[in-house]
């Protein structure tokens, strides 16, 4: 692959909502072609940090790049633009569209044909193929999230966000979506990852970064940070 | 009979304006209570170009057109610059209220108190089943039908269709999918309006046109939507079908000054039972 | 200089007289909307309901205090009917309907001529110590009627928003769930403040009725309540003191251009236009740029979030 | 022996199908601090709003001995059961005093008749809240913002601002959500000795904190929930000790 370079680099990052503070100074880079974890017990800023990211919460400080450009601060469309997708921990689908028009919502900011695009996901989560004109909220959960990380990999993202990607699936299901995520980046998509179930994240994560309120405690090698014991400390205080 | 078919015809005309109420209420997440102003202007702009000898036909696009201009001018003049000082449901209510005064005392203003009509000839209505249908008659339940036709595959196969009711339905998620939200917002007041004009002016082929028939048509239209469930386009043609019918209907057992009052009752009875729609639709 | 006395005297007394109306059917909805947050899009049908009720009453006999106390009471019982199934929903539902219901009223009131003799209107009841005062100084001792009770309400109301009760209504508009977290019946409080602004305008109607001595379904236009809403807004919204002054400041302004048209082409027709599309920029410019109005405390402005 | 003041059996709350708090019971002693913990989305929160009558779900809820499933949050509330939000929810368009002075129960002036017919004795009522309300104010060291709107607060002051608040109606018990989350460490100390010495003088606290250092140091018990059941509950000791917890943490395959 080369030298690999930081597709996205994320510094002294510190945001919140109301007045206060979730993030107090958070530095994080993804180098291209990685998949990285963030682990963290709850309230630790995790998701606020992919919103962060993603435009959808203004950083009060720092500076985030993302493939040479900065985009503190720049809206979601534009974020989209420059390659990045991002898939919400909640509400990661349209209920009342299709599945196909999910897709096609996904591809919104492209005028061209998109049926390649469409290929390219069925080929990846063949199920979504079939169901085609099922709307999106009478689907099973694991389908829904299907169809909410298909949406988000219409475009062919450098990087992928994922918020959770596990959460409120069942045991098979949670293995279908860390299968799948592996899949995509080896076609060539970087991903940083939130997740609550930090082995299997970080079982299939080039590193993986820990958060503890707001902070960036550690950073390791994927699996070798649970390892470590103060990194298990924190998750229950010793 | 006869009262069934009024009913259809009134019920189609309120069932296509009150769509756009429908849409933007879900949408933006207010009341506009200027929206039968639009109709009424949209009525007057109709009048005016077919008074000043142009077809109807040509009128009803002129129309059309206009109250979309004025629209749009809206949006970008009051609605976008107060979404993007966060301002309340509330405060927008409020000056929906205000911009409602402005337009229908432009329209007297401008043609006067008194009621209009169209500069057509007066055709004679055929008998149907015991009950007399005028040409006009059939001719609005056709155009409504092709308009409903119209939206339906805009909402479903075209992108910008597609992306309103994504909007409707996860406005988040919209903005995270790289959809320009302000720009499709644009679009929803030109569908709402554009509809809502259409039914401006097939109202005054079928009744005479007034400054205040807009705010007649409110009452009725906000009963079709909330018997169709907020945002709910589907809910809100058979809404408007119910309460256009269940208004002339009415006029069999009550004096016909209360048809207004059948639109208020059953929206009550529906806050009080089901205050979702009966159609489902989101809240 | 003594005809522009007599000229001017009554002209002032009557803007007085209209606008110590106008403040106090305001200041029903100033606490209904300014201090509850309850949007009342048909504060005019209880208006209607405290005219006709006292008139009525007085017609079939009633001495005049007991009419419009009834008036007063039956304004607050259709404020309970029209609160029970809004209350509780999202607060554009509370719009809706009570603007539906003033149009109703309106029509009830044109229809049922055995009534209220629909748009031929009532005339000829009582007006209080018609017998005693000189008809030459009628208005005059009216104005100082009207005064005294617009005193009174202030007071009444400066006292019940100041107190524990109004701290409650406050809490709600600001947000409900804390007020429920701590104990306070939110519905009940809101139909309360429903029941008290509509007994309010009652009363104001009472008054109008007496004042112009004639009553007709169309002086209950909807249009009456968004002037009650231009003059809240005005004064700043929750601020009685602002409602009263916004009220003045109002019936001067509609007053004085009726004067207008003699400096502009109008007709009387496009004079009324005019005005009301003058007065429907002002509630969107107002709303737009300067919510809190003239006398209104930004930091206790409900709007801003 | 001890009471136990709540006491909740089997309940039972779904959105849509996902079981948010699947068939949970919890028993809690007069007087104690229990402390809620779980992952993310194991119906922590959920819990609290069914408890504190926000939500309505499927099961028995009894708190000093009334059944309170079926009330709504008011009735609760007067019951002597006071929670706080996640994100602090001071009436920021009011004063701080304000906000105190407006969650004592059966305030005479809270009646519109009292107000206008019995001015004296609203008064003198007012009175003695605002003693009260002086009090409380002192006791969390917030005196000096007795005057400043609430709006003004920072976001730690706003969380004491709001326990303060929960005070003034004497509750018999606090419902806490997430009383450390964003708030700097001094203020977050400052805050468990609060509940510490409120703890002391018999007040029965139920907290959900993900904070679990700290919350392990002020409670009596823990309970650990996971998706929308408990799975464990004992002794801060003791659960820290269990693997079985760790795992649902950090995600160990079950």
């Amino acid at each position: 692959m080369g030298a690999k370079v930081n597709i996205l680099e994320v510094r002294d990052l510190v945001t919140g909502y109301t007045d206060l503070n979730i993030l107090h100074g958070i530095s994080i880079h993804i180098k291209s072609g990685e998949i990285v974890s963030i682990i963290g017990p709850n309230g630790s800023g995790k998701s606020t940090l992919m919103k962060a990211i993603f435009g959808l919460l203004r950083p009060r400080g720092g500076a985030i790049v993302f493939k040479d450009h900065d985009i503190t601060g720049v809206k979601p469309d534009a974020v989209v633009r420059l390659g990045m997708s991002y898939v919400p921990q909640e509400k990661e689908f349209f209920p009342s569209l299709t599945i196909l028009e999910n897709l096609e919502m996904g591809a919104f900011i492209r005028d061209d044909d998109i049926s390649d695009s469409l290929e390219r996901i069925y080929a990846i989560f063949p199920a979504l193929k079939e169901k085609g004109h099922i709307r999106a909220g009478a689907l099973s959960g694991g389908e829904q999230r299907m169809v909410g990380i298909g949406r988000a990999l219409m475009l062919s993202p450098d990087l992928l966000l994922l918020d959770e990607p596990s959460a409120g699936l069942a045991p098979v299901m949670r293995d279908m979506v860390f299968e799948k995520i592996t899949e995509v980046n080896r076609a060539g998509t970087s991903i940083l990852i939130v997740e609550q179930n930090a082995r299997r994240s970080l079982g299939i994560s080039d590193r993986g970064y820990v958060l503890e309120t707001g902070v960036n405690r550690f950073e390791g090698r994927g699996l070798e940070l649970l390892e470590n014991e103060d990194v298990l400390r924190l998750y229950l205080g010793g | 009979m006869q009262l069934v078919i009024n009913g259809l015809v009134i019920g189609s005309i309120i069932a296509i304006t009150a769509i756009g109420l429908s849409m933007i209420y879900k949408t933006l997440n207010f009341v506009n209570f200027a929206h039968g102003d639009f109709v009424a202007f949209a009525a007057y702009i109709a009048l005016f170009a077919n008074t000043s000898g142009m077809h109807l036909a040509s009128a009803f696009l002129v129309a059309i057109l206009a109250t979309i201009v004025l629209g749009v001018f809206m949006e970008k003049v009051v609605w976008h610059p107060m979404r993007r000082k966060n301002a309340s449901r509330t405060t927008l209510i409020i000056i929906s209220i205000g911009l409602a005064l402005v337009l229908r005392n432009i329209l007297i203003f401008i043609w006067g108190g008194s009621t209009r009509n169209y500069n057509i000839p007066v055709r004679r209505g055929f008998e149907f089943f015991g009950a007399t249908i005028t040409p006009n008659q059939v001719l609005v339940i056709i155009a409504a039908f092709i308009l409903v036709f119209a939206l339906h595959c805009l909402l479903s196969r075209t992108k910008i269709g597609k992306s309103i009711r994504a909007l409707s339905d996860n406005i988040d998620l919209a903005r995270i999918s790289g959809i320009d939200v302000d720009r499709v917002i644009l679009w929803t007041w030109v569908i709402g309006l554009g509809l809502a004009a259409a039914g401006g002016v097939l109202y005054g082929l079928v009744t005479a046109i007034r400054p205040d028939m807009g705010w007649y048509l409110l009452l009725p239209m906000f009963a079709a939507v909330i018997l169709g469930g907020i945002g709910n386009p589907y809910g809100t043609i058979a809404g408007g079908i119910i309460i256009g019918l269940s208004q002339e209907l009415s006029t069999a057992v009550l004096p016909t000054e209360y048809k207004f009052a059948v639109s208020f009752v059953v929206m009550t009875l529906v806050l009080l039972l089901k205050p979702e729609g009966i159609f489902g639709g989101a809240k | 200089m003594i005809e522009y006395v007599d000229i001017l005297l009554p002209y002032i007394t009557t803007i007085l007289l209209i606008s110590s109306i106008y403040a106090i059917f305001s200041l029903g909805l100033n606490l209904e909307w300014g201090f509850t947050g309850l949007i009342n899009f048909g504060h005019v049908a209880f208006l209607a309901i405290g005219a006709y009720t006292t008139v009525m009453f007085n017609m079939s006999g009633f001495p005049l205090f007991v009419s419009v106390i009834a008036g007063i009471v039956l304004s607050g019982f259709f404020g309970l009917l029209l609160g029970i199934p809004t209350l509780r929903l999202r607060e554009d539902y509370l719009a809706i309907v009570t603007i539906g219901f003033s149009e109703v009223l309106r029509f009830i009131l044109l229809n049922e001529q055995w009534l209220t003799r629909g748009p031929f209107g009532i005339h000829g009841f009582g007006r209080p110590l018609q017998d005693v005062i000189p008809y030459q100084h009628y208005n005059t001792f009216l104005l100082i009627l009207y005064l005294v009770i617009l005193v009174i309400v202030y007071f009444a109301l400066e006292r019940l928003v100041r107190s524990p009760w109004g701290r409650v209504l406050k809490s709600i508009r600001e947000d409900e769930a804390v007020s429920s977290a701590l104990g306070k019946n939110v519905f009940w409080y809101r139909l309360q403040s429903l029941m008290i602004g509509s007994a309010i305008a009652g009363l104001a109607g009472a008054m109008l009725a007496f004042y112009i001595s004639y009553i007709d379904p169309n002086t209950f236009k909807p249009i009456e309540t968004f002037h009650a809403w231009i003059i809240i807004i005005l004064g700043g919204t929750a601020s009685n003191k602002g409602t009263i002054v916004g009220a003045l400041v109002f019936c001067t302004f509609l007053s004085v251009t009726q004067f207008i048209n003699r400096f502009l082409p109008f007709t009387a027709h496009q004079m009324g236009a005019f005005r009301m599309i003058v007065i429907g920029l002002l509630l969107m410019i107002l709303m737009m740029y300067k919510p809190e109005g003239i006398f209104g405390k930004k930091e206790e402005l409900a709007l801003s979030d | 022996m001890k009471m136990d003041i709540l006491s909740v059996k089997d309940l039972k709350k779904h959105f849509d199908g996902v079981k948010a708090v699947d068939g949970c019971s919890i028993a809690i002693e007069t007087g104690t601090v229990v402390g809620l913990i779980g992952p993310n989305g194991a119906g922590k929160t959920t819990m609290f709003n069914l408890i504190s009558g926000f939500e309505r779900g499927i099961g028995e809820i009894v708190f000093k001995g009334i059944r309170t499933d079926n009330l709504s949050p008011f009735k609760i509330a007067r019951c002597g059961m006071v929670r706080t939000f996640q994100i602090p929810r001071a009436l920021t368009k009011m004063t701080v005093s304000e906000n105190l002075m407006l969650a004592p129960k059966t305030q005479l002036g809270e009646r519109i008749w009292d107000v206008w017919l019995h001015p004296k004795r609203v008064r003198e009522q007012e009175m003695q809240i605002r003693e009260k309300s002086r009090d409380i104010l002192e006791f969390f060291e917030i005196s000096h913002l007795e005057g400043e709107y609430a709006g003004a607060l920072s976001g730690g002051q706003k969380k004491l601002l709001e326990m303060a608040r929960a005070m003034m109606i004497d509750p018999s018990m606090m419902l806490l959500d997430e009383p450390f989350a964003g708030v700097n460490p001094t203020l977050a100390r400052k805050i468990s000795r609060h509940i510490c010495e409120l703890h002391e003088d018999g007040m029965t606290f139920l907290v959900i904190e993900h904070d679990i250092p700290a919350i392990t140091k002020i409670s009596d018990r823990i309970v650990v929930m996971n998706e929308g059941k408990i799975m464990a509950e004992g002794e801060p000791a003791e659960i820290k000790q269990r693997r079985d917890v760790l795992e649902v943490y950090i995600g160990g395959e079950r």
